[in-house]
């Protein structure tokens, strides 16, 4: 082994050392955060903004910045689409809590102006792999493209509903339901007021 | 500059400093006393926990030795499997001298296999010498010979003792052997002991431990010693490194030089060394069968 | 003396129990809940049996054989209860290939990783159960309908839901027939839907008085594990008759008969000291009773016992036996 | 969240060790005697309940008014590994006989990653303080249980020949993973 | 009424008692015999005689010098041969008197009359004095010298002396047969060893499938104040002297103490009758019964023989050879007792029975994983954990044997008897135990 | 030559997950599928050259007695580095790693490389010495990811080769499937280093 000639441990040298050591490391992580910062927030935003996209028709306007919430539904995120200054949807950031995993499930409602759902996209959710996740497929949530939830029943069929269920994941199809049912009222009381 | 950056140095340096100076104080005032020295010494010792020294484990016997050291000498302390040179870096580390000690290596004291010592008697139990040597003298009817279950191969932790097959009689593998000494303790019998290595290896012992009268002896056994004096008598006279006691014939290994006279004398083949001995002259060689050395 | 004269330590008499009379004595005690399974669902049932023992034993004897390099021991009857069990455990409609994925994970991970019989702290039938329920969700939660499926020997014919399912799904509400004496009387014979061999209650006691009888099994274990089973569900219907299920139901129900007599009392995985025997069964009927009421699953026998398999352990040391000339107990 | 389901989750439905995989090592590693076993889980639970405590309030009171959370892992690395060296410090002249039994695991927990975990995930939840230091309690409560339950199978398994290929990392996985799906039939119960 | 027995474990072997109809022959007298020194529990004997000397039955020809030990007479009139070490009946050599017989010439201060005396005419201290003189030692096969037991230390009294009429061993009928051909001197025995104890009462236990031999003692000890006889269910091991205290008077004799700490001297009817014999007759014990029997054997009996005869006079008294058929040979019963190598060796004190066993009977079964079907526990009367001291013991771990309370054991063999798993339990348990007391004697030096 | 040695044998004389056993919650809570741990031990192994490189500079500059809070600053910062980054150009797989992104200061192998080599060996060999670690440790988390999507999902790094609605086994995906694969992965490679030594 080399000859290792090291700073000896004295009070001095372990604070002056150890405080350096942090200021160095401080400065080179405000550094870092203040070069990813917005990206990172982008990111956030673009994952909406992809959302919007899918469940919306299209829109001329930013939905994003136009975003508002309503005191009566807490938790849930309007974005209006409007296109030409003419308002052809309204995608509702929703949640449930009624899934099997530990986290919300977060979605993306588009409806078009009759109150129709247009499309559903999942924002977030922790469910079981190869159980819950299956709500992300496509198969299942295309039952709810072009749907009336006026005639169409929002809950699985177990309960009377109109939604087929993933198999073996009937607790998370109906959270979907719940977080999409919660959207539908939200905007329904929004709209008849 | 940066707010952000500013906050977060001063922050982290405050936590850092605040840390390191709080740690100071707390080992500055609650500082307990403890023998670091037991620590490095346990760092030498090769961790095997074999229990050779006599000590659980080794930080046992790194406790044992600096408490040795503080009284001067290391009086005896050895780790086998670490051999002289751990002994003597952990010696130059405390600062005392350590005896030395030649290599060694475990002979097994007996050459009734199983066409010198045929069964008698049936053994139906548990595969351990200790349980069939509380029961009976052994298959043979010698109640000093090999059981041949193989006690000293379960208490061997590196793998350096096995089971002959053929001989049924258990083999050291010279090579992996340590000299722990834990197969001594391991064998009912008492047949194994711990030899030196002998010179290029070469060393000659007798692989019997019967003490019972030649006729007795020879009855259960046609390897056994039978206490004739034969290999005494062939002993150089200079050396005289062999004792006969008790009807069994005994050689001292630190006056044995393995020059190898005593083996082709032997009438029972009884004397077993590691190496060929010289070519017995014919009387001798119609008596004995050649010793069957590992 | 003409021969060689055998010595051994006392004592030198034997008595005439053994391992493989135990064994397939279970197997014996099986028989009429197998008997049951063929009259119910016929011959998908008995092909799932057939196969489930074929596999655990096929799997006992290629591991020890090809693995651990040692004699085989699958003719000792353990494989075969396994195997037994656990095809008693699943639906009659289960395809072959997932009975054998779960067959190799009973024997296989569950008993030979840990050196074979003996040795092995979790019940293998039941590990191999809750595997394949977590692995294959959909084939485990569908049950092909007593009687009606019993001679078509394809699989996929009419479904029907057990009755616990239907409890965990609709509550009280989706069970009408509750506190009816014709449900008790299907649940007792087995006119229900259900694994293979957990529907018959009546087939299943029949078994089990017999290990009684045979002195294979104490009552401890079963009857405590039911009579805690009842006791916790019994405390929440009495809160809510409304809400929740009346304790006969739930012990005539599902797998706990099944449980309690057959897995509940395996021997190897279990606590050996009649006062360790009572705890673990408390707590299995304890837990199985918390699950069925509050769990995501509709049944919990196969987890509580499962659960209580690994505190055998700590229940064996605490629960040792009372010792001869020792009142006072010592560390 | 009532506290009796945050206690119920933590020890039970989503216990760290078997559903979360944080703190494998020392679940690993100090699991092969009951009694060491309790001990580990006893100085863990000290620990995590002290740790989760200040590290709640340095990310309350510290770097979320200061806008610096991306600081959080730096500080509170720091802060446990900290607290962990005074405790041990403190214990090993205090009480010599607490510290034979719990202090000898300590270096063991700088380590443990469900220390900083439980710290992390507590800073990425919605609990309050209370909550907060009762949810840290049950985790470590739970890490206690799988620790124990783990122990004490281990110690059966050492009094059997299990196959040679199996032997140490290999059986205690498996057993380990049995555990877990086990502690399966718990999951929805919160 | 319900049979008492001892309340938790036990099995219940085949009996077999084939010899139990054979009345007690007295063996010829051999040419040769050889005397063993440690025929007892302690310190070997020590010889008093040598090479050339003339002894008479009954002489004494070794004498026990520590507090546990015994004295060994001459059951033969001859020469003394040798004194050396002799194959004894495990093959390793022990020192023995051997003996050249010469006629039946006994001591002239013995009296052999076959009358029976009834009124015992000395106090405790020489009753216990004369069975020492007398070198009897426990006949129910522990050997522990007799007089031991009747020195109370310091502080200690007894209230009830137990006879122990239970040979609970399967195939042996020696007491069986000497309740009923002696039992008005097994009585005065009684009486004798009451006295010696300083008790007003004695119980004799009998298990129940002896009835001729309970209805005779009862029938004599009517007459009799505070002797009672007890029938007791057939149980496995009932004759263990803490089960059988437990059965009879309900009491448990705490771990590592003796029956003395619970009031009680428990006493084979051998050893009563022995006792009778040294008291009364002035008679050593030089001669007692032994079973020879065995389920393939054309014949069996019960013998009258003198210490140091070679086992296979018996066998020739019967005309019974060794052949193919016999593989195993056991000195005692098949479930304590010890196999042994050969018919050459001599009877001595302990030795209540040989019994041989054909070759479906000898070997013991292919051993298998442990189920942990606590069959064991279950059968175990010391209440331990059979299977568990077996793994201990197996992987050398002795502090947990001596902390799982192997040193309580009593090698009774229900739990090796009952494992269906045929595992050597006692083996290992014995193994175990051993080192315990090893660990603990090293303990004590410290 | 020495320096491919030390490179080396992070994958599998000294491989920190079936050699070593460290760092095993990371390596069991995130390999249900390959790509997820790929990307742990790529993470880990920036992290693992970073700090080895950092330290083995810093060696002479460090008392003895604050070594460990210094490692662990440099390790930290370096994790919160990797963090935000990950955060900022690959938020999916940031978000599929959670909480173990932080974690990975407190992985055994990460501070047991700066302690035992970094802070005594020359920059070269310790930036070897991390890379070859470090990716060992990745090797290791893909494999086992593979295995158990393969199991688990019947796909591959995402690429699914069996037809749309398979059934799989699913446990292998779940808690349980991750100690039970690694468990008889590792018996695998003890069987087969033992068949090769
Ligand atoms: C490991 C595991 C994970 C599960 N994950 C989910 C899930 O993600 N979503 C869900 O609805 N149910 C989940 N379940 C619950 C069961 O599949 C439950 O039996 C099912 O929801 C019952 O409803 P079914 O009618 O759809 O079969 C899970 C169960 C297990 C054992
Ligand atoms: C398992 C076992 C069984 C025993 N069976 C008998 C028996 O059947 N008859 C008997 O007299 N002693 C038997 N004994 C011996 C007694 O425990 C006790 O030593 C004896 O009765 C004392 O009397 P002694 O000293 O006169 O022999 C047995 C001992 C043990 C351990
Ligand atoms: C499976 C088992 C494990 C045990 N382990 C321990 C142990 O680790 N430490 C201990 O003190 N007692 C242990 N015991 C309790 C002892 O068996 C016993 O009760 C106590 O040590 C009595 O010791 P003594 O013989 O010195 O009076 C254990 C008992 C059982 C059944
Ligand atoms: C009463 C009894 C119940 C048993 N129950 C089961 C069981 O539930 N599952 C199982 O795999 N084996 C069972 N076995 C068989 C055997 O004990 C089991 O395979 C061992 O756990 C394997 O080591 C049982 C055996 C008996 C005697
Ligand atoms: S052969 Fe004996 S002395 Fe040599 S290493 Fe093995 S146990 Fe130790
Ligand atoms: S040498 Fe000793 S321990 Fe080894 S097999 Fe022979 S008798 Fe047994
Ligand atoms: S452990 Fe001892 S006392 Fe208990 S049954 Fe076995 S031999 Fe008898
Ligand atoms: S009787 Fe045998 S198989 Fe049963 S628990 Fe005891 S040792 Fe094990
Ligand atoms: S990685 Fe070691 S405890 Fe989590």
């Amino acid at each position: 082994m080399a000859e290792r000639k090291k700073l000896p441990s004295t009070f001095f040298n372990m604070v002056v050392v150890l405080t350096l050591v942090c200021v160095v490391s401080a400065l080179a992580l405000g550094f870092t955060y203040s070069r990813t910062k917005d990206a990172i927030a982008q990111g956030k935003i673009n994952k909406i903004l992809d959302a919007l996209k899918i469940v919306l028709p299209e829109f001329d306007n930013n939905p994003y910045q136009e975003k508002y919430t309503l005191e009566t539904a807490p938790g849930l995120i309007f974005y209006p689409a409007l296109r030409d200054g003419k308002r052809v949807g309204t995608a509702v950031q929703t949640f449930s809590s009624q899934g099997f995993g530990s986290e919300d499930i977060r979605l993306m409602v588009g409806f078009d102006v009759s109150g129709r759902i247009i499309s559903v996209s999942v924002l977030g959710q922790a469910e079981t792999p190869g159980l819950g996740t299956k709500m992300e497929e496509p198969s299942f949530r295309e039952q709810f493209r072009d749907k009336d939830p006026a005639s169409f029943k929002l809950s699985v069929k177990k309960d009377g509903g109109d939604v087929d269920a993933i198999t073996a994941a009937t607790i998370s199809s109906r959270a979907f339901c719940d977080g999409v049912d919660k959207a539908y009222t939200a905007l329904q009381q929004e709209t008849e007021r | 500059m940066n707010p952000v950056i500013v906050y977060s140095v001063v922050v982290l340096g405050l936590v850092a400093a605040g840390a390191a100076v709080i740690l100071f104080v707390v080992a500055k005032k609650f500082k307990v006393d403890e023998d670091p020295r037991i620590d490095e010494v346990t760092e030498m010792l090769p961790g095997a926990n074999c229990g050779g020294c006599g000590y659980p484990g080794c930080r046992g016997l790194a406790e044992a030795l600096v408490r040795a050291t503080d009284k001067g000498d290391l009086g005896g302390l050895m780790c086998p499997p670490g051999g002289n040179e751990t002994m003597a870096r952990i010696g130059e580390y405390l600062g005392v001298a350590v005896e030395e000690a030649g290599p060694t290596v475990a002979v097994v004291r007996c050459g009734g296999s199983r066409a010198k010592a045929p069964a008698k008697l049936e053994y139906d139990g548990p595969e351990r010498c200790s349980i069939a040597h509380s029961l009976f003298a052994g298959e043979s009817g010698c109640a000093y010979g090999c059981l041949g279950l193989g006690d000293c191969v379960t208490a061997c932790d590196f793998d350096a003792i096995h089971m002959n097959r053929e001989t049924g009689l258990p083999e050291v593998d010279e090579e992996k052997c340590v000299s722990c000494g834990a197969c001594v303790t391991a064998c009912p019998r008492n047949l194994i002991e711990i030899r030196p290595l002998g010179r290029n290896g070469r060393r000659v012992w007798v692989a019997c431990m019967n003490r019972e009268p030649g006729g007795v002896a020879r009855k259960a056994c046609k390897a056994a010693c039978i206490g004739c004096g034969l290999c005494v008598k062939a002993c150089p006279e200079k050396i005289q490194a062999i004792t006969l006691e008790n009807n069994l014939a005994y050689i001292d290994p630190a006056k044995c030089i393995a020059c190898g006279l005593c083996i082709p004398v032997c009438p029972t083949g009884a004397i077993q060394a590691t190496f060929e001995p010289v070519k017995p002259k014919p009387k001798a060689a119609a008596a004995a069968t050649a010793p069957s050395g590992s | 003396m003409s021969r060689n004269l055998v010595l051994s330590l006392s004592p030198h008499d034997k008595g005439g129990e053994n391992v493989q009379k135990i064994m397939w004595g279970v197997v014996i005690a099986l028989s009429p809940a197998l008997l049951a399974s063929f009259y119910y669902f016929g011959w998908n049932a008995m092909r799932v049996v057939l196969l489930g023992m074929v596999f655990c034993m096929g799997t006992e004897y290629l591991v020890q054989t090809f693995m651990i390099k040692q004699k085989s021991t699958f003719m000792d009857g353990s494989a075969a209860v396994t195997g037994l069990l656990l095809s008693f455990n699943v639906p009659a409609s289960i395809p072959w290939w997932q009975l054998l994925v779960g067959s190799v994970v009973a024997i296989g991970i569950a008993k030979m990783a840990f050196g074979g019989l003996g040795k092995n702290p979790f019940n293998p039938a039941l590990v191999g159960r809750a595997f394949m329920l977590a692995s294959f969700p959909v084939h485990m939660t569908s049950w092909p309908k007593p009687l009606e499926n019993a001679w078509s020997f394809g699989v996929d014919a009419v479904t029907a839901a057990t009755p616990l399912g239907k409890l965990s799904e609709g509550g009280v509400a989706a069970l009408p027939e509750l506190g009816s004496l014709d449900l008790y009387k299907d649940l007792l014979l087995g006119r229900v839907g259900g694994c293979i061999g957990e529907t018959a209650a009546i087939a299943i006691l029949i078994g089990g008085v017999y290990m009684l009888f045979r002195g294979i099994i104490t009552w401890h274990i079963p009857l405590i594990y039911l009579a805690s089973l009842a006791a916790t569900t019994g405390i929440f219907w009495m809160l809510d008759p409304g809400k929740y299920a009346d304790p006969l139901f739930h012990v005539l129900a599902g797998g706990a008969m099944l449980g309690a007599w057959f897995m509940a009392t395996d021997m190897v995985t279990s606590p050996m000291t009649s006062g360790g025997q009572v705890i673990f069964a408390l707590g299995g009927g304890v837990i199985c009773g918390l699950i069925r009421l509050f769990g995501a699953y509709p049944e919990g026998c196969s987890y509580s016992i499962l659960i209580m398999n690994a505190f055998v352990p700590l229940i064996d040391r605490a629960f040792p036996p009372r010792r001869f000339g020792r009142e006072v107990k010592h560390g | 969240m009532s506290i009796f389901l945050i206690i119920v989750g933590a020890i039970f439905v989503n216990n760290v060790v078997l559903m979360q995989f944080l703190g494998i090592c020392p679940f690993l590693g100090v699991s092969t005697k009951v009694k060491t076993a309790t001990g580990m889980s006893a100085a863990v639970l000290f620990v995590m309940t002290l740790a989760t405590l200040i590290t709640f309030l340095i990310q309350k009171l510290l770097l979320i008014p200061l806008n610096i959370e991306f600081m959080q892992t730096v500080s509170f690395i720091l802060v446990i590994a900290s607290l962990v060296q005074m405790v041990e410090l403190i214990l090993k002249k205090v009480s010599p006989p607490l510290y034979q039994a719990l202090g000898v695991f300590l270096p063991l927990i700088t380590t443990n990653c469900a220390i900083l975990g439980v710290a992390v995930l507590v800073s990425r939840s919605t609990f309050n303080l209370v909550e907060a230091v009762v949810f840290s309690m049950a985790t470590a409560i739970g890490f206690g249980l799988a620790l124990v339950l783990f122990a004490g199978i281990r110690e059966r398994l050492d009094l059997y020949e299990i196959p040679e290929a199996m032997k140490g990392a290999p059986i205690a996985l498996i057993t380990a993973g049995l555990l877990s799906l086990a502690f399966q039939g718990f999951s929805g119960m919160v | 009424m319900r049979l008492r027995t001892f309340p938790k474990g036990g099995v219940h072997p085949s009996e077999n008692k084939i010899s139990a109809g054979e009345t007690i022959q007295v063996l010829p007298i051999p040419s040769r015999v050889q005397l063993h020194l440690g025929q007892h529990l302690g310190a070997p004997a020590v010889p008093v005689v040598s090479k050339g000397d003339r002894v008479r039955v009954g002489s004494r020809i070794a004498e026990g010098k520590s507090f546990i030990s015994a004295h060994l007479h001459s059951s033969v009139s001859g020469t003394v041969a040798k004194i050396d070490d002799v194959i004894d009946a495990s093959g390793y050599r022990r020192p023995a008197v051997v003996i050249d017989v010469d006629g039946d010439e006994w001591e002239a201060d013995i009296d052999r009359s076959p009358e029976l005396i009834r009124e015992i005419k000395v106090d405790a201290e020489t009753i216990v004095e004369r069975i020492k003189a007398a070198g009897v030692v426990g006949l129910g096969g522990a050997c522990f010298p007799t007089h031991v037991k009747y020195i109370f230390p310091e502080g200690k009294r007894a209230d009830t002396v137990i006879i122990n009429a239970v040979e609970c061993e399967p195939y042996l009928t020696s007491d069986h047969r000497l309740m009923l051909e002696r039992a008005d001197e097994i009585l005065v025995g009684v009486q004798i060893l009451m006295r010696a104890a300083r008790v007003e009462s004695a119980i004799i236990g009998i298990e129940a499938n002896k009835p001729d031999a309970i209805e005779i003692m009862s029938r004599k000890a009517r007459s009799l104040p505070g002797i009672e006889v007890i029938p007791l269910k057939v149980q496995y091991p009932q004759g263990a002297e803490k089960q059988l205290i437990k059965a009879l008077l309900n009491r448990e004799v705490p771990s590592g103490r003796l029956p003395l700490d619970v009031g009680c001297v428990v006493n084979n009817v051998g050893t009563a009758l022995a006792v009778y014999e040294a008291v009364q007759k002035n008679k050593p014990l030089v001669e007692r019964v032994v079973t020879f029997t065995g389920r393939h054997l054309p014949a069996t009996g019960n013998f009258l023989v003198r210490l140091g005869v070679p086992a296979a006079d018996m066998a020739a008294h019967l005309g019974i050879e060794l052949d193919e058929e016999t593989a195993k040979v056991i000195s005692g019963g098949p479930m304590m007792g010890k196999a042994i190598a050969g018919l050459d060796v001599p009877v001595t004190k302990g030795t209540s029975g040989i019994v041989l066993l054909s070759e479906s009977h000898a070997r013991r079964h292919q051993v298998q994983n442990c189920i942990r079907c606590s069959r064991c526990i279950t059968v175990c009367p010391m209440g331990l954990e059979p299977w568990l001291l077996e793994k201990m013991a197996q992987l050398d771990r002795f502090e947990e044997c001596e902390s799982a309370g192997a040193a309580d054991c009593i090698e009774c063999g229900s739990c090796s008897y009952t494992c269906p798993s045929s595992r050597p339990l006692l083996d290992f348990i014995r193994y175990g135990k051993v080192n315990v007391m090893r660990i603990r004697a090293a303990r004590r030096q410290k | 030559m020495k320096l491919w040695r030390e490179f080396s044998k992070g994958f599998f004389k000294e491989n920190a997950v079936f050699v070593l056993l460290l760092g095993m919650c990371p390596t069991l809570a995130v390999t249900g599928s390959a790509i997820n741990g790929l990307g742990m031990g790529l993470a880990t192994t920036a992290v693992l050259v970073g700090s080895n490189l950092v330290i083995s500079l810093l060696k002479r500059w460090i008392p003895d007695k604050v070594r460990i809070p210094v490692f662990i600053v440099v390790i930290a910062s370096f994790v919160t580095i990797i963090d935000l980054s990950m955060a900022a150009y690959l938020p999916d797989l940031h978000k599929a790693l959670g909480i173990f992104i932080p974690l990975i200061v407190v992985n055994c192998i990460i501070l047991g490389r700066a302690e035992a080599f970094a802070s005594k060996r020359g920059v070269v060999e310790s930036l070897i010495d991390g890379l070859g670690m470090g990716l060992g440790f990745a090797f290791a988390l893909t494999l086992l990811g593979s295995v158990r999507e393969i199991l688990g999902a019947g796909s591959i790094f995402g690429w699914s080769f069996l037809p749309e609605g398979s059934t799989t086994i699913l446990l292998f995906i779940l808690s349980p499937g991750a100690f039970i694969t690694l468990g008889f992965l590792i018996a695998l490679i003890n069987v087969m280093r033992r068949r090769f030594a």
